[in-house]
């Protein structure tokens, strides 16, 4: 369609195109390790009455260690995206481990740009692009509001 | 379909010509006409009303009663002393909940309220049956959106203290038949209670005929500013009500150990009133008197008809609630696995203000069976361009997300 | 003794150079610099806040955290979110007395207040008392104006639910000691709380020191816009009241049989918040900071002793309360056998702005054994010279009415 | 004291002059038919919560005449005075000529020029200044709504 034609969409702004880009829109529609464990260590719900997003984190360790986790929700790509690839982020990690990377991603939706660049997150750091719209933070950040709530039930 | 009202007399729509704001069911934009009553109020006449005895104070006083004359007279109540000043459509039905309600629901009486109700209209009455032990009972709506008079005709009894109700959903758009309930209400002895949050700024409204006991209302849903609504209510009602708060104004005298109250409307209206508000509400009903709410209403059926009719024509787009000459100005609809908070960014960046969410009803979501939706909702400075925007940006969504899945 | 602000940046007193504003007690009068703020929010900010998924929107919500922070800083309370929103002291106190008194105070327990309370702060607990069957008891003032603490500690024991008490009279400007008498309440368990209509305006106050439960105020009385008051809380007692009332953003979840709630302040600010208003307090905030309540103090400290002396040195002028170090800026007085309302009228004439009548403390009338006083207030703007322009018009009374009888 | 006395009080405003006038004080000060009766066919009470003011009414008639009228009360000058004067204006007159005086008295204060002026009015037209002074029309008119209650509750 031409551009001039009104009913057409534009070009979308180029942050957005940054931030709903293939890997979160893959992760939203095709979450990794989605699914409940029928004997988790831990089962926490976190939800955002706000916006109606939901994350249901499920987590089963070996010692200090992550064994296995998943996830049900339901809510906007970002809140999804997050919760998806934060499961693929945990596994095989130790509760200190996790803390550190929850608080880098946190630096990274906060807008810092080394945490943004900071190989540690991986795939997580397609979600850079939230911290320029400051009203989708919570979004990303449901997903590991649960993780904290569920290390710290855990003690 | 240019604006009724041009947007140069909004200052925050002309100071961004490129905001396409199509969110006034929740607020809308102020017009300079009123917030220059309301600066003049402050530059003119400010003073404590009733209490003073000097001739400033006597001039806010003056004012004060002046607006809510105004506004009275703009719902078509006549006993002008039955409009009732709160912070908004929220305090007034709390009010009626909390006065009127503990005074008249005991245990085992019935409140009736619709699944399609605003938590304003819904939570207080919920609260007020627990507390009292009180059968809380939500009427169903018809296909179409509306209640469904069939089932609540059914639901009415001899128990039946309060029906509350909605005359235009904030979701839906849908128009009740205010009327018709308050007769079936009234039928059985029960009280009618309107939420006029959404049907006052866009629907000529006359509370002497409409037949209701309670009419609540907005100021900043009609271009009033915030902190300013009002509980029309029917004298004989309001006589009998016990006060909501107390403290100055709404008292006669105070004994050690009782006190009296005043007349009404002061009976209702404890401590200092906002009068700034109250005369900048009055502006509001001025400038929609002068253009009538019936152009008003004309004007957002041909946009809400236009907006329904492009969006539905767009492969994905599910638009919610009834066809278009049977609703006001409030369009909600999904767009296939976009998640109506990522359709609302995507919009922002385009700066298309749409709301996304469950807009304060969660009872009525449940009942469509989704979480959120998008909205976009019209007022007098929206024109066709706007829905142009908002097409626009809708595309704009699908493409980002790859057409493919929607 | 010149104005601590120039009565220029006062827009209604630049515009009536004679006019002599001595009714601040009753409502201050608006700054150009609230004013321009709360245009300012109306004109780039306004959208619905909390609501939005917007930039707008999120800009509105902005304004309105900042609203609060401002203002929780300026009254030294560290945690924002227990300074909850409220229409003024009035909402202030009946949200204190409905939502946590009706979950706290039943039969026989009892509820202490001073017979020098403004209605707003006795009446709510007088009706709570007559609605649980809890004794309603009214500790009386010492010879000095401010509350008997020997009396107060001698009602108070263990079925003592609530002591409220004022910080600063409206009648008499006696200042209370907040903090001992805070201590007495806790001492036997009781909520102290206390009624800041007067005291936030004129003194500085720091909560987080003053060890009560609650403080309320009204924007009003501080230089804010009309509409806006807050009441500021400890967090562990608000945490534990339910709501007061019900609707949008006060709520987490909708069930159709039970709700739950949002976190502070959410919970107990119901409704579109008053963003416009709340923005207008910040800057009056901001503005009283800029000057520094101590100098505010001690301006209002100057005008009261001169007015204090100069009226007392009037044959048949008895001035009410204590002596005028000891009390903040108003002055009660009557003139032999002119009536204050007589006193008013003539004042009036000359442009001078006092009240007169039982400012909302029939209770204390009672005490003093007048059915009215006059009473001089003043604020920032006010300088000398309207307190010659009030002797001079006490004078002219004193002439109209006769010397003879006075 | 000259004029130019800040301390001093300057003359009053004209129509202060003109309401505050030798015959209004001496009303307030020395109330005629100050009182109560003892066998009243009516007695009312009416109090104006705003400012305090307050007028007890007693009324005794032969027939449709009033025979004795007393009031007793509290408040500022204008409201006793008016009181006072009323009560003057009442003796041995029919319910129906009470109702044309009356009516006459609310439209001097309501501000019309005529009724200031009519000959019936008597003394009372002392208080025509207070048409001026809004805020003081419920002060002259208690006492008088006072009457309209005691004349309406007789029938
Ligand atoms: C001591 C005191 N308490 C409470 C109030 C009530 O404040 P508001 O009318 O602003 O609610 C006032 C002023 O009217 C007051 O002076
Ligand atoms: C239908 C309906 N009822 C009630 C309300 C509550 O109005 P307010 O938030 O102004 O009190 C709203 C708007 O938010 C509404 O749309």
């Amino acid at each position: 369609m031409p551009p001039s034609d009104p009913g057409g969409g534009d070009a979308p702004a180029p942050h957005l195109s940054a931030l709903y880009q293939e890997v979160i829109l893959d992760h939203y529609r095709r979450p990794r390790n989605r699914g409940t464990l029928e004997h988790p260590d831990v089962a926490v719900a976190k939800k955002n009455p706000l916006c109606g997003d939901e994350i249901h984190l499920h987590l089963a360790f070996d010692g200090d260690r992550v064994r296995e986790v998943r996830f049900t929700g339901q809510g906007c790509a970002i809140s999804q995206a997050s919760a998806s690839m934060m499961t693929q982020a945990l596994a095989g990690k130790t509760a200190a481990e996790i803390g550190a990377v929850a608080r880098r991603f946190s630096e990274m939706v906060a807008g810092d740009p080394a945490a943004a660049r900071d190989a540690a997150l991986g795939e997580l750091r397609a979600l850079a692009g939230v911290a320029k719209i400051p009203v989708r933070h919570p979004c990303a950040l449901l997903a590991w509001n649960a993780l904290a709530e569920a290390l710290s039930t855990r003690g | 379909m240019s604006a009724l009202i041009d947007r140069d007399e909004f200052p925050l729509l002309a100071r961004a010509p490129e905001l396409v704001y199509l969110d006034s069911a929740a607020t809308t934009q102020k017009p300079r006409a009123v917030l220059d009553a309301l600066r003049a109020y402050y530059e003119h006449d400010n003073a404590n009303p009733h209490r003073g005895a000097y001739a400033l104070s006597a001039r806010a006083t003056e004012r004060y009663r002046a607006a809510r004359e105004r506004i009275a007279r703009f719902f078509g109540l006549a006993d002008a002393d039955c409009a009732i000043f709160t912070r908004g459509t929220t305090e007034a039905l709390n009010l009626v909940a909390a006065s009127w309600g503990r005074a008249n629901v005991g245990a085992g009486d019935e409140i009736v309220v619709s699944g399609a109700e605003h938590h304003a209209n819904f939570v207080p009455w919920q609260q007020l049956a627990l507390e009292r032990g009180a059968r809380f009972r939500i009427c169903e709506l018809a296909p179409d959106g509306r209640i469904d008079l069939d089932q609540l005709r059914a639901m009415l009894g001899p128990r039946t203290k309060v029906v509350a109700f909605h005359h235009v959903s904030n979701v839906l758009g849908t128009i009740n038949p205010v009327r018709e309930i308050a007769e079936l209400a009234h039928g059985v002895g029960a009280l009618a209670v309107c939420d006029g949050a959404q049907g006052a700024p866009h629907l000529p409204v006359a509370f002497d005929q409409l037949g209701v006991d309670f009419y609540a209302l907005s100021g900043h849903k009609m271009l009033g500013p915030m902190g300013i609504g009002v509980l029309l209510g029917r004298r004989e009602v309001l006589e009998r009500m016990p006060p909501y708060m107390m403290g100055g104004d709404m008292i006669e005298f105070v004994h050690d150990d009782r006190s009296t109250w005043n007349v009404l409307p002061h009976k209702l209206e404890a401590g200092t009133p906002n009068v700034g508000d109250a005369v900048g509400l009055a502006a509001a009903a001025e400038l929609l008197d002068a253009i009538g709410m019936d152009r008003v209403r004309a004007h957002e059926q041909a946009l809400v008809r236009t907006a329904y009719e492009r969006l539905s024509a767009i492969e994905g787009v599910h638009v919610y609630g009834p066809a278009p000459d049977a609703r006001s100005g409030v369009v909600s609809f999904t767009v296939g696995d976009v998640h109506p908070h990522d359709l609302a960014t995507i919009l922002d960046a385009r700066q298309v203000c749409i709301r996304a969410g469950h807009h304060c009803a969660q009872p009525l979501m449940r009942r469509l069976g989704v979480a959120a939706t998008a909205r976009a909702s019209f007022y007098v400075y929206n024109d066709e361009s706007d829905i142009d925007a908002l097409v626009a940006g809708v595309r704009t969504a699908k493409e980002l997300f790859g057409h493919a899945t929607v």
